[in-house]
């Protein structure tokens, strides 16, 4: 690996589309208006003209074939790449995804394996409303045999993007429609990122801060603050939830004994719950105070921007949680 | 049928400019900055909304599309509720969540919604159907959509079990030739989508979507028939889009020229014609759009002077009010 | 109301429908095979010859027709009450329970009901395999504008599945296939279950039990065994998950400090993370020990019933883990 | 295509007799308390499979059904592992998951699986064979279900897309009237599903059942034109369910006398007869029914002896082994 470029997360994505397209043959990348047009959210954009429309094609309005095509495909031998173009429509091919992707493995015996990305772009932004706005990754906490990955840098977007595409079981890749246009540095050349292993943003030793994907930038905005305070943050990013590595957190927690679960999305119902249940059962005795969950309110997103923007913490609200837990149980 | 009548059409005339200045307005409103959204025009699309509203009762049912700002109008809307959404007022028909894509719902006016996944429509539109049978009404359940959504999953089951169970439903299928950036002809295996109609046993219509009189005349045809107790019909309206599929849409996939022509056929000039040959007058038309344009400037100002609403807001109406304890 | 009669869960189910089917003509009833053949589970039998092919009938196989449609008529002032044969298929209906039912009403501006039951059997029983034996409940934690209900006993069947039928908010009513042969008393007359409202089976100072469905019974099963032992368990059911009376949780966890959770289904991603969660924000000093899950396997429901009786602990399992905790952190 | 040879024939009596067997041998296992598992005979409807499999190479894909004992021994699985899972033993196909319907999947066989949500194989199917264009081989994917299945929503987003791309894919209906106790004229709203395809540009052909022949011309047909790349096909193949749904199903939705009818078509006789009329002895097939009863009681024997799984085995195989480190 020679050095470091700097490149937006949109552009990190595409990079390793190209980069899988060119190195096997059997990848192909399907979904709505990701042939030409290059996607609505761009990431694909000049891949039909590179590798011709029978490897990079726009599909039908049929998200169940979307996904369900592609589990064929894998189970064919092919790569399949699918987009789904909004997270939302996860629901309309759940099917595909829980029934089908998720157990195929294990319901055949375990020998068969379905070699399937799902990229889907999830988040609360630019007033799209309840059905396009969506982050759902934790309706997929129990999908065994399904992999979900949430990357939150243009680095690791790249690299577990690559590393998705290579995997012989299927992955659901939940791209934070937010991110896109952020950019960061990404290694030069071939840059893999394992999934499942968490990334420590932060070493800390008061609170351990567990924050996936745009919420990991706002934690790690907010820990810069609190630090000036006197308040030293672990920031982890679990980099999706399954695998999921609970070690790196428990480490954390022995050392800090406070637990933040920042994330996108309801409190409840949503990803924090099953990580706090999962932490507790461990780690009882070494908790000094109640872990936090500093999520999305518990109500739809509307399309109004201004009151969309009250969905989500920001980084004020995660500051003033996480400042009350490193004061909690003293 | 009977053909439209004068008055129809000229109503029709007054909701098409209607929407035409209510667009504008949004549009007009996004770049001074007071409205934040994505507006999907129906420029270019206006018969098709107007024309099947005329076909239909105010109690009949209508599940509009997410091009649906003509639709609305036209089957009764008035633009101060929709601008007060697309300004995110307490005035508007959502009470200040918004919209770029208005969800309004009025039961005197049959609005029942729409769906933002799209296909979500086709087992609404028939199950709000087998409601009203199980009723014993005589409402009409109708839902517009555009030709992309028609290869959801959806269209199949419900277009088997309204055929099957003879559902007073009428399904006006707006044929852009374009979903996003996909062309028709790259999504959809057969060139008619009305040609899907038969595998269900489903009468169906093409008509020119950019003329009005044919859209009311298949669709009230359709609706005869399905408040008869003959079930359900498909009509495909051929139609253009006239912009982008939202504003701001580059649209790379298709050329000026083709843009151009498609702007030739406006559904509006198309209605002035007839009217003219009808032998009214140009001078009424101007008076109505003059009436529109004040009464939409009217509208705006009031929409503009409406509070906005507070944090609270995004918590209410996700259940039923509690009911009284008796 | 006069006496108690003994009926089966079925039987109670059943006469829930024909009191609601006789009591207002808005209600109807359709699902696969839910017309004259009674349903595969028998709680439709008879309904078509008492009430008519147009109040109780057939429908295709066409999940989203069947919820789908059902908002469509509730949203036309009917009040469907339709079947899925397997709650395991409302993942084919997945976009019309939680983007169509579940958010109408809010998405629309607040004024629009839809007064809609979806009865689904949910459970591991019989062999029939990993998709057709999940327990989903938690899919829908964050499905603000549904109800979730999931009745234990046969009064609870009745009387819930009349307030279910007549409540102005869409149900997800989740009945558990190993309860329908299960008998018990019912209120002869009119019996209305309020959805929503925790039912306590049993008081106990030492533990909080808290146990949805099936594994409710399972649990007080297992709290005669502990009480021998000296252990007295709180048995607390919630009846589902929305409207969710966590009061009732945390009055007796004030009381036992002891908290343990109970469900079928798998325990990853199950009911128990998120009510840890709930409670241990609330109730973090007053915890004496760890709360702990004791639920399904984290995997899937094979069609040999020798292993898919490893699947959800038995009363043994729950037992041995209350004692644990029952005696953790002394 | 040429008719089927003397060959073929006798191969499609000896599986016809041998999922027979089998099937009898479950229910006499389950009988005698060996087997716990829930059984969707296929009895009636033998012709379809073995009509099928004749048609396909080793290597084509296949997505059977929940009624598909005939279409895996006909596509090659030996009776062994199918009942080492209907047994629960770790010699099953799926090493002890076991099953009444078998989740058998075989590549060197073009074994594929089966979707327990019913409808999961169109979109799978049809995604196989978009998977076998991209390598760049010629498979034909093909996939067996029922009329009432047919119903889903996949079926549509499936077919268009199969269609439009013209897909090396089959697609084979097995019309028997019944989905569980539902009559097909009550959940569906034409008579002949084969007419579904027209609504895509697919071609279709309707044939008897239960005549095998029929069955392999029309897929051997549709096979060709498949794999020289001129897309998908729709066989409707009406036929007759001889027993309930599943084992102990009451069947009060239909009449002894109506069973008793469905059962004078049967496919085992009616190959017989063809054979007969081709001059091929009755012993012959007298002694392949032997060698099968044989096969099949040594395969029990074998079965019964093999290990049951221990409780780990509902924790192998969720995932791809682990990659030993490089
Ligand atoms: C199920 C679903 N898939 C995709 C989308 C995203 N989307 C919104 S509009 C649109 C194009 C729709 O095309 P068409 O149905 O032809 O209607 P038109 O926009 O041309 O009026 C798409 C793909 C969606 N909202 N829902
Ligand atoms: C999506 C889905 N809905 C319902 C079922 C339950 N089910 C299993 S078999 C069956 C009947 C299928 O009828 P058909 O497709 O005609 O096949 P047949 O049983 O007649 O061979 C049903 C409803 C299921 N497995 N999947
Ligand atoms: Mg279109
Ligand atoms: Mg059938």
């Amino acid at each position: 690996m020679s050095g470091m470029k700097t490149l937006s997360y949109r552009a990190a994505l595409r990079e390793a589309l190209i980069e899988e397209l060119e190195r096997d043959p059997r990848v192909f990348v399907m979904g709505q208006d990701a042939g030409p047009f290059g996607g609505v959210f761009g990431v694909t954009k000049g891949l039909t003209e590179m590798f011709g429309a029978d490897r990079v094609f726009d599909t039908p309005i049929s998200e169940a074939l979307i996904v369900g095509g592609g589990v064929g495909a894998a189970l064919a031998g092919a790569r399949p790449v699918v987009e789904l173009q909004y997270a939302d429509f996860a629901l309309i091919a759940m099917d595909e995804i829980v029934n089908k992707a998720a157990k195929w493995r294990y319901m055949h015996g375990g020998g068969q394996s379905v070699p399937l990305v799902i990229r889907a772009p999830e988040g609360v932004v630019g007033g799209l409303g309840p059905e396009h706005s969506q982050s759902l990754a934790q309706y997929f906490w129990s999908s065994f045999g399904l992999k979900v990955a949430m990357p939150a840098t243009p680095a690791d977007a790249k690299g577990m993007l690559k590393s998705a595409i290579r995997d012989d079981d299927p992955v659901l890749f939940l791209e934070n429609k937010s991110l896109y246009n952020r950019r960061g540095p990404v290694p030069e050349g071939e840059h893999l990122v394992p999934l499942g292993v968490a990334s420590t943003w932060r070493r800390g030793g008061d609170v351990t801060v567990v924050a996936w994907s745009r919420m990991a930038t706002v934690a790690a905005q907010a820990a810069e603050t609190l630090a000036g305070a006197g308040i030293e943050c672990e920031i982890i990013d679990p980099r999706g939830i399954s695998p999921f590595d609970l070690d790196t957190i428990l480490e954390s927690v022995d050392r800090t004994g406070r637990l933040a679960v920042v994330h996108e999305g309801p409190v409840t119902g949503g990803l924090a719950g099953e990580l706090i249940a999962q932490v507790v059962e461990r780690r009882f005795a070494a908790l000094k105070a109640a872990p936090v969950r500093i999520a999305g309110a518990d109500t739809y997103v509307p399309q109004n921007q201004d009151l969309e923007g009250l969905l989500t913490p920001d980084i004020e609200a995660v500051s003033a949680a996480i400042t009350a837990l490193a004061q909690a149980g003293r | 049928m009977p053909p439209m009548t004068d008055e129809q059409l000229l109503h029709v005339y007054r909701i098409m400019e209607r929407a035409i200045l209510l667009e504008q307005a949004v549009l007009r409103l996004i770049e001074d900055g007071s409205a934040r959204l994505l507006l999907h025009s129906g420029r270019g699309q206006e018969a098709i909304g107007t024309g099947v509203c005329a076909a239909l009762r105010d109690d009949d049912m209508l599940f509009y599309s997410h091009r649906g700002l003509t639709q609305l109008l036209a089957k009764g809307m008035a633009p101060g509720p929709l601008l007060g959404d697309f300004l995110g007022r307490t005035s508007g028909a959502t009470r200040g969540l918004g919209a770029g894509i208005v969800h309004a719902v009025d039961h005197s006016l049959g609005l029942m919604g729409s769906s933002g996944t799209l296909g979500g429509g086709f087992v609404l539109s028939a199950g709000a159907a087998l409601g009203a049978r199980r009723l014993g009404d005589d409402r009409v359940s109708v839902h517009i959509f555009g030709e992309g959504s028609a290869n959801r999953g959806t269209f199949h089951e419900a277009a088997n079990a309204a055929a099957l169970w003879k559902l007073p439903m009428v399904w006006l299928c707006e044929n852009n030739g374009l979903s996003v950036s996909v062309a028709h002809r790259d999504a959809t295996s057969i060139e008619d989508v009305a040609d899907r109609a038969g595998a269900y046993g489903m009468p169906s219509r093409i008509v020119d979507g950019q003329d009005v009189e044919a859209v009311y005349d298949a669709v009230a045809e359709a609706v005869a028939r399905a408040r008869a107790g003959d079930g359900p019909t498909l009509i495909e309206a051929k139609t253009l889009r006239f912009r982008g599929h939202y504003e701001g849409d580059p649209q790379t996939y298709r050329s000026k020229e083709d843009i151009a022509a498609a702007q030739q056929r406006d559904p509006v000039r198309i209605v002035a014609e007839k009217l003219a040959a009808r032998g009214i007058a140009g001078d009424r038309l101007g008076a109505i759009r003059n009436e529109e344009a004040a009464a939409m400037e009217a509208a705006i100002t009031q929409a503009l002077a409406a509070p906005k609403p507070g944090p609270e807001r995004i918590h209410e109406g996700l259940l039923a009010p509690r009911e009284t304890a008796a």
